[in-house]
């Protein structure tokens, strides 16, 4: 993901946090309520995206009759296609179309509140048949780069955050946060030039059923989560070891070790859980500028490639998948949450000193 | 009597941005095996910095222990290495901190809070430092299942029974209480002091108590010093140091009490407010509030007066050790 | 402070891993040496070839499914489905050029051991001209009929419209060709049958499969087969070892194209011997792509670049009382005259030399017309318009073009604002390059900044060249894959107004007639004298600026052999032709 | 009245300021990129008195590619000029410093503007929601949830390539994947304060929402927002440069450090020169506003506060 998120990731995770119902664990039925009300959310949401993805596309100027065509149709030709296709119909109506269906027996689908989108202008495929092809390649790419973002972020966090504003963690700092700084494509370019182009050890093509190739996309790709994770670890840290139960385990006569992996890391971990189930998120629509540059065969590129090719249907079932995915994510984070956080129960209801808290 | 601490001539200071907070200043103290000693004084008068000067967990680079030695059994603390300071703390030296709310690690199980320290400081199985810490609830009266809850499934008074069951857990030859009661409301105060009281006589804990509660002082203290500016400017037996006040600053802290006895006039607080201690007054650190203020009180800073065991830091009584007893 | 300086080092140190060259050619390391890796620019279409017809699938579908005849890269027709080439002289021609009898090959099956009949020709060219979605359709609208005669012999008929009024038809079935058009001759007849899109596929296979074919299930008879297309991104293909002509000269078992958009990336991957060949590389640093032991293969193109005033443009164009007049003798008003200047301030000798835009690989083009095509007129005979044309600096005339700058009336050339002259171009980063040089060269030898570049998506460019509404100029390649300047005339011919390919709005009558009399002749000679004829007159009129012809461009693992054979001016190869050396 | 809150407002954040800056001066690294963040602004602002805007965007082939340091004649508003390009030149003869220093202005008018934007769309919009509540809050809070769930870059590439490919488009792109933020920190601070004693204390005295928002409200927000900008300012001027790698971005020949650095990328092996140039510029920025964003969080969050 590009760096959109930055720093934004730690307000928002709380204020995510902060719909979250009060009865929250006290029965198995509120849970169940509670995740279908989610689930139920979803429905609006799903639609709004359709929606603003739908209006984007019908705006953009590309022209998929045109370029189903191919040079020098006659005009008689191309409005057989824009009427074959529906793409004559007003907005609304073909918007009508993506939800409730579409009959043509070339062009015709049952509707996106059916499952089915038909078939991609460009590439002919059964849409979200290519999705789910592709979204475990994405799939595999995220998590690699989420894992190493957790690997490298998470010690890095605690090292800096264990002596603040010293040499260490300014230098930890800054290495950190290079990753988060440099344009991704320019990561990539130098990662390939040295280690692909240079160095042999690594190819510059990546495939998702080479290990190896995996490795340069990884890192590309998790620089700027692992920048955010460790700049979220380092401030929970910070803040724990403010705490009051700190000072008690050091009294208690804790060694250090036990006080900071023991005692800090267990609390400072759980808004980094947060944050990275958003990372997650936003690693999977992330990844489309590392799957451009490394070829690599990702429902990131897929989606960008329709964008430009106007392949309507293509991309509303994209996002939609996509969004679907983030919120089940989210969904899962919170749920999560409530196992690793004892204190559930009480910090939601008193939710509102929660968020005050975080200002 | 022996005594179990002795603090000389202690000096800590804090650093922020080119600023010295002088928060301890030439401080000595002696406490005596088995007594509880009350420590009394303004917030920000360097109480609790005091108390984590015992345990030497004044951290650096904020904070200093500048000069002084603290010997703790005849052992001088501020020597020790971190190995034996750690072996001391929690063992030899617990605390009780003000807040039981924040004072528990919200994400371990009490259980796992005490048993960890009787694991790290007596050489016992897991298992066995288990059970000593259920032992250790019922001692507080807590039921030993309870063991495997979290700290947010307590009350406040019943966190603090785990904060002393915590602090007891290893037969603590001195006990800090930082305000244990504080934070609690008034019944449940007189319930864990009660709890406190029993606990420590059985054991023979000497008890460093430190309130701004006066009444708290008589009631449960055998020696009281009262702390202003970082140093103890009165020590004495509770009996001395309230029947007979001696530096006019525990005396108008006694005079801010409400006394509800006939004829008495109204209450009259101390005028003024804590020097700020990054910028302490010359001479005498009471002197700009002082209601007796002499003029060598603004140039001198005054040493210690004894009358018998009664120390009084003040140039009243420097001058004339006779005066007090024509008052 | 020691800190600080051991950082100091370790950067330095990292510095010198980013720059530490080491130079090794390219390496087949974890790769499969019987794999040919071909790169593709994009990701390709379905494999179908009746139906999609861009470059990127084209270069699949070659190996796969084949033509009745094939083209030589000389240009010269060789029999591949069909058993002989159809000439008047051997009688499989009818005496008018309107019909041609195909006697197919006996023995051919399919991948799948279908047999190859006549029934798979006439369902290919039917999904050709009426399957909704098919895309050659335009390239194939003179043909009228292909029937079968028996099994082995169909008979393809060409013809023309009866009336050029029927062009608002949509000719969607047999019997629609049958009532709207009528028998001809056929210029290009041969080249469109070689052209790729009419490669056969298995009737009964594509039947079956329904929407499916060329995603999931691909069928040809060619050297070739499908195996399959694990992701967008990558088609593999291995050897049918069944193949009607040798299999054993075809010296690759496996082929697999994978499409990359990136390209620094593929002169990367070339490097390291990721992959075999490429064409959509990075022009800029092919001396690296050779220093490091790559074999760079060039040779003339079909691709010519260049540049488009249009003719109903208040500015540039040629317009009287509102109306276009390029009826072969107009009046040369204001808008002549500005057409001309920025024809003159343009120069593309420097952006043929640019290293990032063709860096040496195109020559300067002297008209609308590749070089080799019929009618193609060599060189700047004396005479002529082409005679201006120069080899160093093309038509570039300094003061050609200040003199006509100077002609414009006072009350127009008080109306040209700085930016005013709008030049179009596709939203892709060669072409506003160029964009931008045509902007700075008029600039610098009008001393006015008189154009304002804007890009924009292709399809919107096509949409306003329909009409020609919202623009002046245009900057835009044409590719003629059929090798028939027939497909040239496209972008100026009358009958492709409205189509948005000819964004001039060109529509000479001189033209326009010899187009056709170049497209319905079969006789070479009138057909050279029809091209030459509109050549003249474009470069009289200038409603478009030749710039250049850019050459085919391969870079390729040096195991890779038989280039030249291999390699065709439409930036295709065909792979069962190239050898391995390794 | 208004004229008089906002002057108590200010008197009181000027007394916090002092205390910030004491805080914030701890961390050396926000002060060294604070500075070197001003530096920028300065070369943005006098951009023009460094180098002439033509002379950054004319091409001159003779002079293309050449080393930093070459000195090459120029052919410049009619007269040719001896020139050193420090930096050397592009592949179209340009001067690399120069386009820097011109790109410095655009990069921050980027960074500046897709912020602002953000910050007073998202802030009233979350102010609404936070404040009103009620249906105003479902629809602004649902209208949240959609935009954070379709992919930020599947977004802004959507929206450059339907709206067409212009600076002003480009801007409304990058903020609008940041109006979120602020809606969403906006709005909880807002629910959190809005139901405190004093504030409704204030509400019985008969303050009007105005003040109320500016009184208690405005303060309680700004060092949230003012942390979030300050990091979102630099992913603006990233968000800006992979658009233009998708060739979604501003348009060469106008100089932005993201299409230099794009166009550049090409000539890795052959003239690196031009890679690093615009890469350390954007880079340099970009970590200096993360830097001073994470320093003023320190500094502004009073839990961290000693």
């Amino acid at each position: 993901m590009p760096a959109l998120f930055i720093g934004g990731a730690g307000m928002l995770s709380n204020a995510d946090i902060a719909f979250v119902p009060d009865q929250y664990f006290r029965k198995g039925s509120v849970m169940f309520r509670y995740i279908m009300r989610r689930i139920l959310m979803l429905i609006p949401v799903l639609l709004g995206v359709t929606f603003i993805v739908f209006s984007l596309m019908y705006i953009t100027p590309s022209d998929p009759a045109q370029m189903m065509l191919g040079a020098n149709a006659s005009p008689a030709a191309y409005k057989q296609m824009r009427e074959d296709m529906g793409l004559d119909a007003p907005f609304i109506v073909q918007y009508g179309r993506f939800l409730f269906g579409y009959k043509h027996p070339v062009f015709g689908y049952k509707g996106l509140l059916f499952g089915d989108l038909g078939r991609s202008y460009v590439s002919n495929r059964i849409i979200f048949e290519l999705i789910l092809s592709s979204f475990p390649n994405t799939l595999i790419l995220s998590v690699g780069a989420l894992i190493l973002a957790l690997l490298l972020g998470i010690p890095i966090g605690i090292i800096s955050a264990t002596k603040p504003y010293s040499v260490a963690d300014m230098v930890f700092t800054v290495f950190a946060l290079l990753g988060a700084s440099m344009p991704v494509f320019w990561i990539a370019m130098v990662l390939i030039y040295t280690f692909a182009n240079n160095l042999r050890i690594f190819p510059a093509i990546a495939n998702p059923r080479d290990f190896l190739s995996l490795v340069l996309p990884i890192i590309t790709l998790s620089m700027n989560s692992m920048a955010i994770i460790m700049r979220m670890t380092r401030s929970s840290m910070l803040d724990v070891m403010q705490q009051d139960y700190i000072r008690t385990a050091r009294v208690k006569g804790m060694d250090e070790k036990t006080v900071v992996f023991k005692h800090a890391l267990r609390n400072a971990l759980i808004p980094v859980v947060t944050v990275a189930g958003l990372q997650f998120g936003s690693l999977l629509g992330g990844a489309v500028l590392t799957e451009k540059i490394f070829s690599y065969p990702g429902l990131g590129s897929i989606m960008v490639d329709a964008i430009f090719q106007k392949d309507t249907p293509q991309i509303l079932g994209s996002v939609c998948f996509v969004a679907i995915t983030f919120t089940v994510i989210n969904l899962a984070v919170d749920i999560l949450y409530g196992f690793i956080d004892p204190r559930i129960k009480s910090t939601f209801s008193t939710k509102k000193k929660l968020v005050r808290g975080n200002q | 009597m022996d005594k179990i601490l002795e603090i000389k001539d202690l000096h800590v200071h804090y650093y922020s941005n080119r600023r010295t907070v002088r928060a301890v200043n030439n401080l000595s103290l002696d406490m005596q095996r088995g007594r509880v000693l009350g420590l009394v004084g303004e917030t920000g008068a360097g109480k609790t910095t005091l108390a984590l000067s015992i345990l030497n967990m004044i951290s650096a680079p904020q904070g200093k222990i500048i000069s002084g030695s603290i010997r703790f059994d005849n052992t001088d603390i501020l020597g020790m290495s971190n190995q034996e300071l750690r072996e001391l703390r929690g063992k030899d030296i617990a605390m009780i901190f003000q807040d039981p709310m924040t004072a528990l690690n919200p994400v371990l199980t009490i259980g796992e809070q005490i048993a960890e320290t009787i694991f790290k400081h007596e050489k016992v199985s897991k298992a066995e430092a288990w059970s000593k810490a259920e032992e250790m609830l019922e001692t507080v009266g807590i039921p030993g299942v309870r063991a495997r809850e979290y700290p947010h499934q307590f009350s406040g008074g019943m966190k603090q029974r785990v904060v002393i069951a915590l602090s007891l857990a290893c037969n603590p030859r001195l006990l800090l209480a930082d305000e244990p009661t504080t934070a609690l409301d008034v019944t449940i105060q007189a319930q864990v002091l009660d709890l406190m009281r029993g606990l420590i006589k059985t054991n023979n804990t000497s008890v460093l108590f430190i309130t701004h509660s006066l009444g708290l002082v008589v009631e449960n203290c055998d020696e009281v010093a009262t702390m202003y500016a970082g140093e103890v400017v009165e020590y004495g037996t509770v009996k001395q140091v309230f029947g007979n006040p001696l530096h006019p600053y525990t005396k108008g802290l006694l005079g801010s009490l409400p006394d509800y006895s006939e004829g008495s006039p109204r209450l009259r607080p101390i005028p003024g407010l804590m020097p700020d201690p990054t910028n302490l007054p010359k001479g005498c650190y009471f002197s700009p509030r002082c209601p007796n203020v002499m003029p060598q009180c603004h140039e001198l800073h005054p040493e210690n007066s004894s009358i018998e065991v009664h120390l009084v830091k003040c140039h009243q009584y420097q001058e004339n050790l006779h005066v007090e007893q024509s008052i | 402070m020691k800190k600080f300086l051991s950082i100091v080092l370790i950067c330095l140190a990292l510095g010198g891993v980013v720059f530490a060259q080491a130079k090794k050619g390219p390496t087949l390391r974890n790769r499969d040496p019987d794999t040919l890796v071909f790169v593709l620019a994009a990701a390709p279409q379905p494999l179908d070839p009746n139906i999609y017809t861009t470059l990127n699938e084209a270069q699949i579908m070659r190996e796969i499914n084949e033509t009745l005849i094939g083209m030589k890269s000389d240009n010269t027709f060789y029999p591949i489905l069909a058993e002989t080439i159809p000439t008047i002289q051997n009688g499989l021609v009818s005496k008018d050029g309107s019909v041609y009898t195909i006697k197919l090959r006996k023995g051919v099956k399919f991948h799948n051991g279908n047999p190859f009949t006549a029934d798979d020709v006439v369902f290919s060219f039917n999904r050709i001209l009426h399957h909704p979605k098919s895309s050659s359709k335009s390239m194939f609208s003179a043909v009228l009929s292909v029937v079968k005669v028996d099994d082995y012999t169909v008979k393809i008929t060409f013809g023309k419209l009866k009336d050029p009024e029927y062009a608002t038809v949509a000719l969607t079935s047999w019997e629609d060709r049958a009532k709207y058009m009528t028998a001809s001759p056929y210029g290009p007849a041969l080249n469109i049958l070689a052209h790729y899109c009419s490669g056969i596929e298995d009737k009964e296979t594509v039947e079956a499969a329904g929407a499916d074919y060329g995603t999931k299930i691909v069928v040809g008879t060619g050297p070739y087969k499908f195996v399959s297309w694990p992701n967008p991104q990558e088609v593999q293909l291995t050897r049918n070892e069944a193949w009607w002509g040798d299999a054993n000269t075809v010296a690759f078992k496996n082929i697999v194209f994978r499409a990359m958009s990136e390209q620094p990336q593929v002169n990367n991957v070339l490097i390291t011997g990721e992959v075999d060949m490429a064409f959509n590389l990075s022009k800029l640093d092919i001396g690296n792509l050779e220093r490091n032991g790559l074999v760079i293969t060039t040779k003339p193109g079909v691709t010519i670049w260049y540049g488009v005033f249009n003719m109903n443009s208040d500015l540039v164009g040629q317009k009287k009382n509102g109306k276009l007049d390029l009826s072969g003798q107009y009046t040369e008003g204001d808008s002549t005259h500005l057409r001309r200047a920025i024809f003159y301030s343009i120069n593309p000798v420097p952006f043929i030399k640019q290293v990032d835009i063709f860096n040496g690989y195109a020559v300067p083009a002297n008209q609308m017309m590749q070089p080799g095509f019929l009618g193609y007129v060599e060189g700047a005979p004396a005479g002529t318009p082409f005679a201006e044309f120069n080899e160093k600096t093309w038509y570039y005339n300094k003061e050609k073009a200040k003199a006509e700058f100077a002609m414009l009336s006072p009350e127009f050339r008080a109306k040209l604002g700085p930016e005013s002259v709008t030049l179009v171009v596709g939203n892709v980063t060669d072409r506003v390059k160029i964009a931008n040089n045509i902007k700075d060269q008029v600039k610098t030898t009008l001393g006015f900044d008189l154009i304002k570049v804007v890009p924009m998506v292709n399809a919107q460019i096509i949409q306003q060249s329909k009409t020609g509404d919202g623009y002046d100029m245009v900057v835009t390649a044409w590719f003629t894959p059929t090798m028939d300047p027939d497909y040239t005339c496209i972008i100026y011919g009358g009958d492709s107004i409205g189509t948005g390919m000819n964004g001039a709005l060109y529509n000479n009558d001189i033209v326009n007639k010899n187009i056709q009399i170049g497209r319905y002749s079969l006789d070479r000679k009138t057909r050279e004298e029809a091209y030459i004829k509109v050549q003249t007159q474009l470069m009289t009129d200038k409603p478009y600026f030749p710039m250049v012809y850019e050459n085919v461009l391969f870079a390729s693992h040096p195991r890779v052999g038989n280039l030249d054979q291999a390699i065709f001016k439409t930036k295709l190869v065909d792979i069962h032709l190239l050898t391995r050396l390794q | 009245m208004s004229n008089q809150t906002f002057l108590r407002f200010f008197k009181r954040q000027s007394k916090n300021i002092s205390q910030f800056w004491r805080q914030f001066s701890r961390n050396k690294l926000a002060v060294a990129s604070l500075i070197l963040v001003l530096i920028f602004a300065l070369i943005a602002i006098f951009a023009d008195v460094l180098y002439s805007y033509d002379f950054v965007t004319s091409n001159s082939l003779e002079n293309a590619l050449l080393k930093p340091g070459e000195t090459g004649t120029v052919y410049f508003q009619e007269k040719d000029i001896e020139h050193t390009f420090i930096l050397g030149s592009d592949n179209y003869g340009r001067d690399i410093l120069g386009r820097l220093v011109h790109g410095a202005r655009i990069s921050m008018i980027i960074g500046f503007v897709t912020v602002a934007m953000a910050v007073v769309i998202g802030g009233i919009l979350g102010a609404i929601a936070g404040y009103k509540g009620g249906l105003f809050d479902t629809i602004i809070m649902r209208l949240t949830d959609i935009i954070l769930s379709i992919p930020t870059i599947l977004m802004s590439i959507a929206i450059v390539a339907a709206l067409g490919n212009s600076f002003f488009n480009l801007l409304i792109a990058i903020s609008t994947s940041l109006i979120p933020g602020y809606i969403r920190i906006v709005r909880a601070s807002i629910i959190s304060i809005k139901d405190q004693e004093y504030v409704e204390a204030a509400r019985v005295i008969g303050a009007g929402d105005f003040r109320i928002v500016l009184k208690h409200i405005l303060p309680n927000i700004t060092s949230p927002i003012i942390v979030q900008s300050t990091l979102n300012v630099g992913s603006s001027i990233l968000s800006a440069s992979w658009l233009s790698f998708l060739g979604l971005g501003i348009l060469p020949p106008k100089p932005e450090w993201g299409n230099m650095l794009s166009e550049a990328r090409e000539f890795i092996q052959y003239a690196p020169h031009l890679l690093f140039a615009p890469g350390i510029a954007i880079l340099l920025t970009v970590l200096a506003y993360n830097i001073i964003g994470d320093g003023l969080r320190d500094a502004l969050d009073p839990k961290l506060r000693r």
